[in-house]
């Protein structure tokens, strides 16, 4: 850290967060979860109240003053979403429930029907399950090959390896985190794109933590896909986004059927809206449209360079101070990492290190992380995970240090 | 209950009430150079509008078969009116603006040269305050668009 | 009517819900699209505030403080979901997004996986798009027959001939709607599926708007899959509950793999988590499950007898007040109809009805409902429809009449 | 920061800490009747028991390999120590009793004849507080009982 002012004022955004004032077993909350999912500002409850409140009623095809506001409200979410993304187009923007369901989306829409038999995809070896699973039905149903991506000791993909899998041109997709939810890592879209362009293949990108800390331009990157999730970013549950380009989106056939996805319906046959309505069946998530609209419009309001250097502050001090624990070890050491930190500690198994740091009030995420097969390959079961978000201070990763020597004393 | 009835006819005006009741080009030309249908399938107003060209290009005549409500009716037969001796250009900068009209209640920003057309649309300007309807007026728009162009069908979204 | 107390306290009820407060258009707003969607009660309000405010973090496989109360708010949606409906087994709820949702996962994960080429599915003629479409796409992907149950001039199922279309043994599952949400008709789920079952098959139905009014006991009624959705409910959108037997849970392959719903992870084979989690993938919608809760208690708190006894006197109301409309039609007539009434009037087009309506506050939805086939059987192309929620009163109904008269005059 | 050991200790009890750290049981049997593995995928807790049988059917041995937290690791050996001596109706017994002494912090309605082992196993009740880490607890008793009844696999929920 230098001598710059500090990049936000965290005691603001601290205050927006009603949650934080509670304490949790007599003690304050230390929330070191966020990666699993973000606590929520004052500015998105509040939205989501008022529209309960004062202004709600289903979406499109209402003709009635409440239904044509709401609709304007959800619809604003659409245009959020697609600034926050620099995507070119409001109508590549396609809500879903989360990231899972977007990338099962393009499982089932693209993978089934675009891609061949014969064809591959390529993931890395450090993918959530979201972006595991359903390539891997994919491949058991449709005989699509799924190859994985090595990483290296340091946790950073490798993009030598990935060129080789790419080299026998049968990989119609890449999809690869752009920030692992254990690691830390940020991959490196932009030549995991040209790579995959070069070789014939498309790409994706699930941003579900990416975008919680950086600015994501899928323009400058040249994504096809990027797929990111509300409520990781200080959002509602229950809404998420996928874009992906119009052309794309236009080839690939609907998903999910129903309400709101028509241009006309007989027994013999329907035909489909425009996209992205094509993609959204039934009634969307408006009232999480409205939350997520203003949780995109509360990050820009303090912006990424602020909060990208935050982060980089936080991950910074907190590598510093686990180093000083003795028997802890942390996993990976990507160059460029972010907001998310995954250790073990001796002996002590990750789910009593997140017991006892829970008696302190601190909230620290245990377990494989929906990343079986990345614990694997560095050899653990599990992990105790301290994850950031734009309230996180320093201070709170003092304590965390501090309860760990307690906990590390206590198991000794 | 008489203001509401007011507000009633700020945005059904008479003209529009007229027009959608007895539309003067509401009918399938006897001959004509180009046709397209609309389709707006939230709602199912469904037109389709046939065009005759005069030598120099221009729009002799506009006639169009429609199924939909009060607004899509008077916005197509206002439109056959309104494109009558026009070139196809033209009529592209006046739905640009008509659109603008509909959308925003105003065009701040028309060319002058439009406003004497845009002035006969204008009743149809109340349209603004229901997002959804706006593409009960600019439905017939599309499908005349998409007949100048050798389209068959218009793709609004 | 009678003389008995009225079943409800209105005016109570009326002011748990602040919207019903607001004036449209310089005048109260009279919100009569409660079938598209219906407004929210305080209490849902509140859950979901405080849940934000006090008790928020991702659920299940959190060890912390935070993580186990927040898994038990949203799991005791489950309980209250599975007592809401008699389902014998709480692990029988699948939360997803809405009714549309529920019914493409039968159609995807039982009927791609279970039904076999050369079956049949039947629906009826008056299903919503999301009992068409879901079928339609498995009828072109997998040959899987798509037949359809007619209906009556009134409006009611037309049991011998749904008996006929069930007489050659090939269909796999019968899937019709509980109370049609054009029609007002209640279908009677206990002879569809005693029906159904006598010939080999099994009963989904979509309870998306009878739940909102009637008791609805799964067992009773002998059903195999039931779905309904929680922003018609009074709950927030985002959320919607797939109840299904629990040995077709446990025979049917995922739909969405992802986190959370996998008991082990390699690239070579994952295994699944137990129903009904294997069918909730991702992060789900958990401050939705926690509104969801809300609402259901407090339709369980007013209770179905009385609810059910306010919809029957409103329907009553409402059709001898549109009977004494010059030109007004009603859709169907059905001797067991509920609190939705669609309408066409004279030469007035449906959507300048409801722009005309508008004006006087009142909120009534026009269109095809997303049943543009039921609208093909009636020979019309849209309708106005009038719909009602448990706030709704005979006051309301008398100032659409009235509004009504006034719309005929405007038009004659 | 003392009166938070203080809370520590409530939870991971010296017992407890002292079974996880050195589990008498915790040992593959050298002859065994019946075994089963429990699985909770959850959280990566895998254990195995193994059980050897006394000519009238009561339980002459249990030992166990696991892998897992301080907490399944003590369940098993407290469980492997209770265990021993009786019937598998009374083994049974004694883990629906210890069952709810994990979910609800105690067991009000346990049959008398279960109160001596149940009050070895009582340091164990603070992890009603964690719903999450109930399963820790009660993983091996279910892969005991899997074993018992002839089954390789607990099927936990
Ligand atoms: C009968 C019926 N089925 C299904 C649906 C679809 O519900 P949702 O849009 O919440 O998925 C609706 C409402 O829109 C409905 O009325
Ligand atoms: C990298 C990554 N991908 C995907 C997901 C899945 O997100 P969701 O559970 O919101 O679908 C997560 C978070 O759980 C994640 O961290």
């Amino acid at each position: 850290m230098n001598d710059a002012p500090y990049p936000l004022d965290l005691a603001a955004i601290r205050a927006d967060f009603p949650i934080l004032a509670r304490t949790v077993r007599g003690k304050p909350l230390v929330f070191l979860d966020s990666a699993a999912s973000a606590q929520k500002p004052r500015a998105v409850i509040r939205a989501m109240t008022e529209a309960m409140e004062t202004q709600y009623a289903n979406v499109h095809r209402g003709l009635h003053w409440m239904s044509e506001r709401t609709t304007e409200a959800y619809e604003a979410a659409r245009d959020a979403a697609a600034q926050l993304m620099n995507a070119p187009d409001r109508h590549e923007i396609v809500f879903v429930r989360n990231s899972t369901e977007a990338l099962n989306l393009v499982a089932h829409s693209y993978g089934r029907h675009l891609l061949r038999p014969g064809q591959a995809v390529v993931i890395s070896a450090m993918e959530h399950h979201s972006n595991i699973i359903p390539w891997q039905l994919l491949r058991d149903e449709r005989g699509i090959e799924l190859r994985v991506a090595p990483i290296t000791d340091a946790g950073e993909l490798d993009m030598a390896a990935l060129e080789a899998l790419l080299a026998d041109g049968k990989v119609g997709l890449v999809s690869i985190t752009h920030m692992s939810n254990v690691l830390g890592t940020y991959t490196n879209p932009a030549r995991i794109a040209a790579l995959a362009h070069a070789h014939g293949a498309l790409a994706m990108f699930d941003g579900s933590q990416a975008i919680v800390h950086r600015a994501v331009d899928v323009q400058a990157m040249g994504a096809d896909f990027y797929a990111w999730t509300g409520h990781k970013l200080y959002g509602p549950t229950g809404i998420g986004v996928l874009w992906a380009r119009r052309e794309l989106l236009e080839a690939m056939p609907p998903f999910l059927g129903g309400g709101e996805m028509i241009s006309s319906v007989t027994y013999e046959r329907s035909t489909w809206a425009a996209v992205p309505h094509k993609f959204e069946a039934g009634t969307p998530a408006i009232l999480e449209g409205i939350g997520l609209k203003a949780a995109i419009d509360y990050v820009r309001a303090i912006g990424y360079p602020a909060i990208a250097a935050h982060e980089a502050a936080l991950t910074e001090h907190a590598l510093a101070r686990l180093a000083e624990i003795p028997g802890l070890t942390v996993l990976g050491a990507a160059q460029d990492r972010g907001g998310v930190v995954s250790f073990t500690l001796d002996r002590a198994h990750a789910h009593d290190i997140a017991t006892l740091l829970d008696r302190f009030g601190i909230a620290v995420r245990a377990g494989h992380h929906c990343a079986e097969p990345l614990m694997h390959r560095f050899g653990v079961e599990s992990t105790a995970r301290a994850s950031f978000g734009l309230y996180t201070t320093t201070g709170e990763i003092d304590a965390l240090a501090e309860a760990l020597l307690r906990v590390r004393e206590f198991f000794a | 209950m008489s203001d509401t009835l007011g507000d009633l006819r700020d945005l059904y005006q008479d003209l529009i009430l007229d027009h959608s009741r007895h539309p003067r080009h509401g009918k399938r030309l006897a001959a004509f150079d180009a046709s397209a249908k609309g389709d707006n399938p939230m709602c199912g107003d469904r037109v389709e509008v046939f065009v005759r060209r005069n030598p120099d290009g221009t729009i002799a005549e506009t006639g169009f078969e429609a199924r939909g409500c009060a607004i899509s009716v008077a916005a197509a037969d206002l439109m056959a009116e309104t494109v009558a001796g026009r070139t196809p250009a033209d009529t592209r900068a006046l739905f640009a603006a008509f659109r603008a009209l509909v959308r925003s209640g105003a065009c701040p920003d028309c060319p002058p040269g439009i406003a004497a057309p845009l002035e006969r649309l204008a009743p149809l300007a109340g349209v603004h305050e229901y997002p959804s309807r706006v593409k009960c007026a600019t439905l017939p728009w599309h499908a005349l668009i998409a007949a100048l162009d050798g389209s068959k069908e218009a793709s609004s979204e």
